[in-house]
């Protein structure tokens, strides 16, 4: 049996900014009572992390917790290590009203870094990319060009962007072609 | 293009995360009701000039439906709330008034 | 009524064009008439015209808030065609489209209808099967279609793109006697055929109440006073809602805004109509040479005649996609117009509940094409009680889940 | 003669030259040159044809109002046609062709519309071309479509790029001339976050140009200074080439920027479209000077007087050796003066005012020059060039007193205000009778979300006149801007512009105001469109009252400027006609964009492959290697078989039945939508949403199920599966996926929000493979360890195992007939399945099959698909799905539309098969016809084909239709009329032709 591949296997390009496949990644979509201590425990036993506020992410060693909406988080860990976060999340969550579902396939996470990466996105995304206005630590849902998506940013001044599976390859061309050499826009420098 | 405030996430984006559900605080008719109340709730809409109460879905965001109260002439935006409210808060009632004086919407106003 | 012809411009010619008399008289209103259309677009113009031609009827008043054929009339993109699906509506559009062959003659005023064809692209499995269904039913119908190949289509419109990457031409549903035809001409050609036959055209005269007795219209109050009619039509796309909020019923319809767009004009490049419904744009040329290109509906309610931006980005991108030379083509303005959508989006050609009262409205985008056949058959409802033409487009059909839906046929767009 | 003056050029680089041609002609400019000033230097002034009549044209303007000078640019797959060549910067190797004429610029053969001109007026084509009918289509028109339509077809192809950005800022300021840098750096200087466009290449507008001191130094270094102060505030954008190109509700502002039309080759994109947010939008857009109506007014060397002040200074191109200038109001002096001060002639200055101008009219006199008061054009002489003009009185009828030789007019008729942004929104206006045009009204301003203006005019867009007060205007809209984005203003003041002090303009509509009949024919007012004074007034004869009637009766200001140059005097004429003040007439409106922006800019960079999102399986890849023939459905592509070698579609389709009908083929299912819901109310919920019982499925079993919407109609079917107590999967259409998962949070969030119920869509989270026919056990089994008998995985039932070395759900069902499984496996693992699949099954010959033989062998089956069977008018009813609508329930989702009387009424059409007598196929869509026509005289209809396709099974065409009573007449033949206009006649059958008792999927 050979191994899980991602959509984009390992594609990348240099361009203003530098787009990258960022691999197989694990996934937890879960629902419930953000604001319930139940579910706060879950997520710090399952990840080792606290609930972000409202539009913000947080990470640790190999995980993080995205904010997605009022009663959503989107978990990140090892590909391979779902099923025993999923298992520990299911334990602790036991009588409680709650999901939590592995969407590691379903979506793929694309790396956008450079100086051009505010750029780049702010070509394909209808969202306030400044320095000044889109600081480390926040997450954006929105509209990448025709599909949905998601972006985190990290301290590092690295973006990470979630889309469906399905459109990885749409995805990446949009980037790529937003990267483009010569279509410095300048005002993100 | 319209521009709107998520009361779910927060956000103030563009119409393009958006999608527009038709007119909100619907009742809902099932088996059993009259014709006219059928009727009523899926064809006879306000369609006002003025105050329009209306439902949205942030669907490229966080997903969540909410109500939106809007000008459909001027297209301003009274206000936003989610969707599990009954009848719009006071205060977007009394925005509306301060424009729209005299306005009525179905059952309240 | 002085005849227009060639000899009556050049005998004008001769004298300054100081001859011409006026297009329609502008009368003072009269205390009372036997009907009153309200609403001097295209369909109000026309019910009153066949009103006169075909019943007698000529005590008639048509009453405009602004300036007559200002609506819908005078915003959308003249494409004439009758390739409907569903029986209904072939009859209605068909019977127009057969009016505006003559229309020109009829009204002695060149509306330049140009049956240069119409081709609605299929470009999914989906779209093939829907299209052979409408041509199977036109063939019943009397509405002469066919469904057309890929090579046809690129022979009948050498600038398309069969092989788009992303959705080759699979075929077409072509109507040959469909086209176009200016937009305003018809409105001021019927203004002056109704003019000639002394109705009066009133405009700048907005309705502000409908007035009734006993559960029958007596007549409208206005800003040039009151007028007393024995039926009153009520023909006001993008406003029907209000004003029938004044006769003090509902309507099953909500406005939305629709919007178009040109280019620069360029040398003629295309003598047919294209509607791609897959990719949402359709697009003709204008005798002056512009690019006429139609896009779809915003989702949200609305009475501004503006729309959102990325409908027309949407719409641009299909055709650049379908037809890759207007790349290099720039838009010269774009506009919108109020429409008003009903439950199944199809039109409403009604009594209402209250006696006397009578409503055309619901066109959606389909309105410039049914101008003259919706006013033949609105003038004989408004006139007999009933039409053949329009009894199907009864308000009563909402409440019996009687839909006339013409989306099913893979295209909405009208 | 124009040529190029020795000195003079403020924006040329003369050390360098750049080669360009015009008609093939090679020509020579500078660097900093315009198309325009280039030609002019080279003594072009015959540039372009007019719509109509093909009269000559030449050069009128300087800007973005140029009604005449369009041109096509490029070559090949570049070539552009309606280029402007006032605003068309040139590079070396330009290549530009005059346009709307044949078979040359010079000897056009369309001139001779000009000569019929009388026969031609507004209007002509309403009157006459009617007869005979079929001669409008066939010979007036595609005559009228070659004469008009100016430029030349482009080419397919277009090799560059074009991108979006989104921007956002506080306050974003239209133009920068003065009153757009003034205005920028009060907002800026309040902290607001700036963004500062510029349509040309220049900083500054006009004032370089018409001079001036600001605090006490010339405008110039005012200008240089001002500039460098807002490069160096980090929270200021500034953008030159970026037109300000349409305002938009909420304030959505569109830029339009030229990134490398001025520079072609580079590798960077042509245009970049800015779709920008902000707080405030301030319209700098300056004023547009009024051309004067006289006789000749259209002849090639009549120019704005400001555009020939532009000429010499900005490009040191002179357009003539005698310019005779014709105003109405001061600011045309300061184009005699300058003329003047370069050595030029000037003959006279014709002032239409009987008290004639302030101080500028005293410095042209002490300069020499010969200034008439009350005194105009009657007529100007000349053809492709002028020749002189024939004075006379402004309040008189054109009696000529005099002529004067000359080779240019400098007119003026005044400015207007460019008030386009601020309308493009609703911003209302007001007429300023003294300034005689119309200006922005500030209580009336385009309003935002928030019911506040979120436009301000400045500088002269907003009607300020000179230096001083345009830059005060500025500063306070600058300062408002800012206030308004919560930024207060700093404490200074705005800086000091000299003012000079003009008299008041005189309103001059007419020259002269009682021009007869003959000049009135030949002064125009659209230069483009043909459209003169003698038009409007027939137009207003005529009935045509409304600004809107006499603009589209006449096509005044429907040319490629919109009217830039003429609206104003248009309606000045229609007014006068009608006896009423103009702003009872009032303006046509103005809609985006502020000049045209190239189609490829709007659609950015979807094209080609990012044109729109292809969405691909799993195992998209291995289709495309192993030849698969694609359908789009949705942005899905699917698989619609895999032709071998030299296979047509029917061939294929064909092969992968019958193999799956005997052995075994995989199909990929992976496109099926795939929700979860989950909650202690997930049964509850689904029995709302699904017109059958759900709640009832036990744990380990699927169950078909039908969704309707709320008016009634079947809109999605699939199977749901039941994974624990609290859980569900419910499969979807491949279409139905995003929006029934949208529809059940719909009624999740907004009607049931107490319930407890989550869902989730993971239809990408999982590769499935429908695996089906007689050996598909067998071939499993090879890859399973796992027992997958009848007995422990029963038809209808689901289980886990490990296929292939990866855990997999599978789901026994069947949309073939065939014993099948469907197997779900991470994505991730899909393709890896699919390989295993096919490798273990080639002992079974096994073969994978598209969506047509999908739709074929569940045809031969009798079942229904969405989107065939049904239409969106089709109820389950309809479809003798009664078994799957539950007795026992209260209520679902669209039983109450069902119980409305055209849905109950016993008459509706039913599906039934149906099989052609001779084993036809019958057409698409065929409809079964019944005696007689209706009352609008269509024939009567007893049903419809559904699906029709020919059976490799059966061995002949099959089909499902609904027919009236259709259940209840089995065995009756109906006809069906096919388009070729023979009939098929098919009897009327159970629609499932292929295993009726179920015996072939149950083992």
């Amino acid at each position: 049996m050979s191994e899980a591949v991602t959509p984009l296997n390992g594609a990348d390009f240099e361009g203003l900014a530098t787009i990258k496949d960022a691999g197989l990644s694990g996934m937890i979509t879960l629902r419930g009572d953000l604001a319930s201590k139940e579910v706060k425990a879950a997520v710090k036993k399952a990840v080792g992390l606290g609930i972000p506020l409202q539009r913000q992410a947080l990470s640790g060693q190999g995980t993080a917790v995205l904010w997605m909406s009022p009663d959503e988080l989107l978990l990140l860990c090892a590909y391979d290590e779902v099923a025993q976060k999923i298992a520990a999340l299911e334990k602790a969550l036991e009588g409680q009203h709650f999901l939590a579902v592995n969407v590691s396939d379903a979506r793929t996470v694309l790396r956008i870094s450079g100086t051009g990466a505010r750029e780049t996105l702010a070509k394909l995304c209808p969202v306030d990319l400044s320095p000044g206005a889109f600081t480390p630590g926040m997450v954006r849902r929105t509209r990448m060009a025709q599909i949905p998506a998601a972006f985190w940013l990290d301290d590092s001044g690295v973006f990470y962007l979630i889309c469906f599976r399905s459109v990885a390859d749409y995805a990446f061309g949009a980037l790529k072609d937003a990267a483009l050499p010569g279509g410095e826009v300048g005002v993100y420098g | 293009m319209l521009i709107l405030t998520c009361p779910c996430c927060g956000v103030t984006g563009e119409e393009t995360e958006f999608h527009q559900g038709g007119e909100a605080h619907l009742k809902r008719f099932g088996p059993g009701s009259s014709d006219d109340d059928f009727h009523t709730y899926m064809f006879a809409k306000e369609n006002p000039k003025g105050a329009h109460f209306e439902r949205w879905r942030h669907n490229n965001g966080c997903g969540k439906w909410f109500i939106m109260a809007r000008d459909t002439v001027t297209l301003e935006v009274y206000g936003t709330y989610p969707a599990q409210t009954h009848e719009p808060p006071k205060n977007i009632r009394d925005a509306i008034t301060a424009k729209r004086p005299g306005w009525t919407w179905r059952d309240f106003a | 009524m002085k005849r227009y012809s060639v000899f009556a411009v050049a005998r004008e010619a001769l004298r300054d064009h100081m001859g011409w008399e006026r297009a329609w008289a502008s009368p003072e209103p009269k205390k009372k008439y036997d009907v009153i259309i309200v609403g001097a677009g295209g369909h109000g113009l026309a019910t009153a015209y066949y009103l006169g031609r075909n019943f007698g009827i000529t005590n008639v008043a048509v009453l405009e808030k602004g300036w007559l054929g200002g609506g819908n009339t005078g915003r959308n993109t003249t494409i004439i065609r009758s390739n409907y699906l569903q029986d209904p509506s072939a009859a209605i559009y068909e019977k127009s489209r057969s009016l505006y062959e003559t229309l020109s003659q009829d009204l002695n005023y060149n509306i330049m209808f140009s049956p240069r064809g119409v081709i609605m692209l299929a470009q999914t499995e989906h779209e093939v099967r829907g299209y052979k269904r409408t041509a199977q039913a036109n063939a019943l119908q009397g509405v002469t279609t066919e469904f057309i190949s890929p090579a046809r289509v690129k022979e009948i419109v050498p600038i398309i793109n069969l092989d788009g990457p992303r959705y080759p031409v699979l075929g077409g549903l072509y109507q040959a006697r469909g086209g176009t035809a200016r937009h305003d001409a018809v409105a001021w050609g019927y203004a002056r055929a109704c003019s000639a036959m002394g109705m009066h055209i009133l405009q700048k005269c907005e309705v502000t109440g409908i007035s009734r007795e006993g559960g029958r219209v007596t007549g409208v109050t206005t800003n040039r006073g009151d007028i007393g009619c024995d039926k009153l039509g009520i023909v006001v796309a993008g406003h029907s809602g209000h004003l029938a909020d004044m006769a003090g019923f509902r309507l099953p319809i909500e406005s939305v805004a629709l919007q178009a767009l040109v280019s620069e004009p360029i040398k003629p490049c295309m003598d047919c109509v294209v509607m791609a419904n897959t990719v949402h744009g359709y697009m003709s040329q204008s005798d002056k040479g512009e690019m006429v290109i139609g896009g779809g509906t915003d989702g949200y309610n609305n009475y501004t005649q503006r729309g959102s931006f990325h409908h027309i980005e949407e719409t641009v991108r299909a055709l650049i996609e379908t037809f890759p030379m207007v790349a290099r083509l720039k838009m010269l303005r774009q506009w919108g117009g109020i429409v008003d959508v009903t439950g199944d989006r199809s039109p409403i050609l009604s009594k209402t509940p209250v006696d006397g009262i009578f409503i055309n409205c619901g066109w959606g985008t389909g309105g410039f094409k049914a101008i003259p056949g919706s006013g033949w058959g609105f003038a004989e409802l408004m006139a007999k009680g009933h039409s053949p033409l329009c009894d199907e487009f009864g308000l009563d059909r909402f409440y019996q889940g009687r839909f006339i839906d013409e989306s099913v046929a893979a295209g909405v767009a009208h | 003669m124009s040529t190029r003056l020795a000195t003079g050029g403020r924006l040329l680089d003369r050390s360098r030259t750049q080669d360009f041609t015009f008609n093939g002609k090679r020509m020579r400019g500078h660097p900093g040159d315009t198309l325009a000033s280039a030609l002019l230097a080279n003594d072009q002034m015959l540039v372009g044809r007019s719509f109509k009549y093909h009269r000559p044209r030449g050069i009128v303007a300087s800007g973005a109002e140029e009604p005449n000078a369009l041109v096509g640019l490029g070559e090949g797959a570049r070539f552009e046609p309606n280029q402007r060549a006032t605003t068309t910067e040139i590079f070396d190797g330009l290549n530009a062709i005059s346009q709307n004429h044949w078979p040359s610029l010079e000897a056009d053969i369309g001139a001779l519309n000009s000569w019929v001109a009388r026969f031609l007026p507004a209007g002509f084509y309403y009157k006459m071309f009617m007869h005979p009918r079929p001669f409008w289509k066939h010979v007036y028109e595609p005559f009228i479509r070659q004469s008009a339509g100016l430029g030349k077809v482009p080419n397919p192809g277009d090799p560059d790029r074009y991108e979006h950005f989104h921007f956002f800022c506080d306050v974003a300021v239209i133009g920068g001339g003065v009153a757009g840098l003034q205005a920028a750096l009060a907002a800026a200087e309040a902290g607001a976050k700036v963004l500062l466009m510029e349509q040309t290449a220049h900083w500054g507008g006009r004032a370089p140009v018409d001079g001036g001191d600001v605090d006490g130094q010339p405008v110039a270094d005012w200008i240089s200074a001002t500039l460098a102060k807002l490069q160096d505030m980090p929270h200021v954008t500034l953008r030159n080439r970026c037109m300000g190109a349409g305002v938009y509700d909420h304030g959505y502002l569109l830029g339009y920027e030229r990134v490398s039309d001025h520079a072609p080759g580079f590798d960077a994109p042509r245009h970049r479209l800015w779709r920008i947010r902000a707080g405030q939008i301030v319209t700098a857009t300056g004023a547009i000077e009024r051309p004067l109506s006289f006789a000749g007014n259209d002849i090639p060397g009549v120019m704005l007087a400001s555009a020939i002040r532009d000429y010499a200074v900005n490009y040191g191109v002179s357009i003539g050796d005698r310019t005779v200038v014709v105003t109405n109001n001061d600011d045309a002096y300061r184009t005699a003066i300058t003329l003047k001060k370069f050595g030029l002639e000037i003959p006279a200055i014709l002032d239409a005012r009987q008290s004639g101008g302030g101080a500028l009219a005293d410095e042209a006199r002490g300069l020499g020059i010969r200034v008439e008061t009350g005194k105009g054009i009657a007529s100007v002489k000349g053809g492709k060039r002028v020749r002189g003009v024939a004075i006379c009185a402004q309040a008189g009828e054109g009696a000529v007193l005099e002529e004067i030789s000359c080779d240019a007019v400098a007119m003026s008729g005044g400015w207007s205000p460019v008030v386009h942004l601020w309308s493009h929104c609703g911003g209302r206006l007001i007429w300023d009778e003294g300034a005689a045009h119309f200006r922005p009204d500030p209580a009336n301003p385009p309003r935002g979300a928030n019911g506040e203006g979120f436009v301000i005019a400045a500088g002269s867009a907003n009607g300020a006149t000179n230096l001083k007060n345009v830059l005060a205007d500025a500063h306070a809209a600058g300062q408002a801007a800012a206030r308004a984005t919560g930024h207060a203003p700093a404490s200074g003041a705005a800086p000091q512009g000299t003012g000079d002090d003009e008299a008041p303009i005189a309103p001059v509509w007419l020259m002269p105001q009682g021009a007869r009949y003959g000049l009135r024919m030949k002064s125009w007012l659209d230069y483009q469109n043909d459209v003169k004074v003698s038009d409007i007034q027939l137009a207003a004869r005529e009935g045509y009252e409304s600004v809107e009637h006499a603009k589209r009766y006449t096509t005044l200001g429907m040319a490629t400027d919109q009217g830039k140059l003429s609206n104003i005097n248009g309606l000045a004429i229609l007014s006068d006609a009608l006896g009423q003040p103009i702003p009872q007439t009032g303006t046509t409106t103005f809609r985006p964009p502020y000049t045209p922006i190239s189609l490829s800019a709007i659609a950015g960079a979807a094209r080609g492959p990012i044109f729109q999102p292809v969405r691909k399986t799993p195992m998209h890849g291995w289709h495309e290697a192993n030849g698969a023939d694609f359908e789009p459905v949705g942005q899905w592509r699917r698989p619609y078989c895999f032709p071998r070698g030299e296979e047509g579609r029917h061939e294929a389709v064909t092969r992968e039945i019958r193999q799956t009908r005997e052995s075994v083929g995989l199909l990929d299912a992976s496109t099926l939508g795939k929700i979860i819901v989950k909650g202690p109310d997930a049964g509850r919920f689904l029995d709302m949403l699904y017109t059958g019982m759900m709640s009832t499925l036990k744990p380990g079993k699927c169950r078909y199920g039908l969704m309707c919407n709320e008016n009634g109609f079947l809109m999605d079917d699939g199977v749901v599966v039941r994974l624990d107590e609290e859980t569900f999967l419910c499969h979807t259409t491949t279409g139905g996926a995003e929006a029934i998962h949208g529809q059940m949070e719909d009624w999740l969030q907004c009607e049931w929000w107490d319930w407890k119920v989550y869902t989730a869509n993971v239809t990408e989270h999982y590769a499935q493979v429908a695996v089906a026919g007689p050996k598909a056990r067998a071939l499993l089994q090879k890859l399973s360890n796992d027992d997958l008998s009848a007995e422990a995985l029963p038809f209808m039932g689901w289980t886990e195992v490990v296929v292939a070395g990866v855990r997999a759900r599978i789901y026994r069902i069947s949309f073939t007939g065939e014993l099948s499984f469907e197997l779900a496996v991470p994505a991730s693992r899909g393709r890896a399945l699919w390989e295993a699949l096919m490798a273990a099954g080639e002992e079974f010959g096994v073969m994978p099959y598209g969506t047509e033989a999908m739709h074929v062998m569940r045809a031969e089956k009798g079942f229904i698909m969405i989107g065939d069977e049904t239409d969106g008018t089709v109820i389950p009813q309809d479809l003798g799905l009664d078994w799957a609508i539950s007795k026992k329930k209260e209520d679902y989702i669209g039983k109450r539309a069902q119980e409305r009387s055209h849905m109950a009424d016993p008459n509706r059409w039913k599906l039934v098969g149906l099989e052609t007598l001779g084993g036809e196929v019958l057409p698409d869509g065929a409809y079964a016809t019944a005696p007689g026509h209706n009352a609008n005289g269509q024939r009567n209809t007893q049903g419809r084909v559904t699906s029709s396709y020919h059976s490799p099974t059966l061995g002949r065409g099959i089909a499902m239709g609904l027919v009236r009573h259709g259940p209840d007449r089995m065995g009756e033949v109906l006809e069906f009329p096919t388009l070729d206009g023979g009939i098929l006649k098919a009897r009327i059958v159970d629609p499932i032709f292929y295993d009726k008792d179920g015996e072939k999927q149950n083992v």
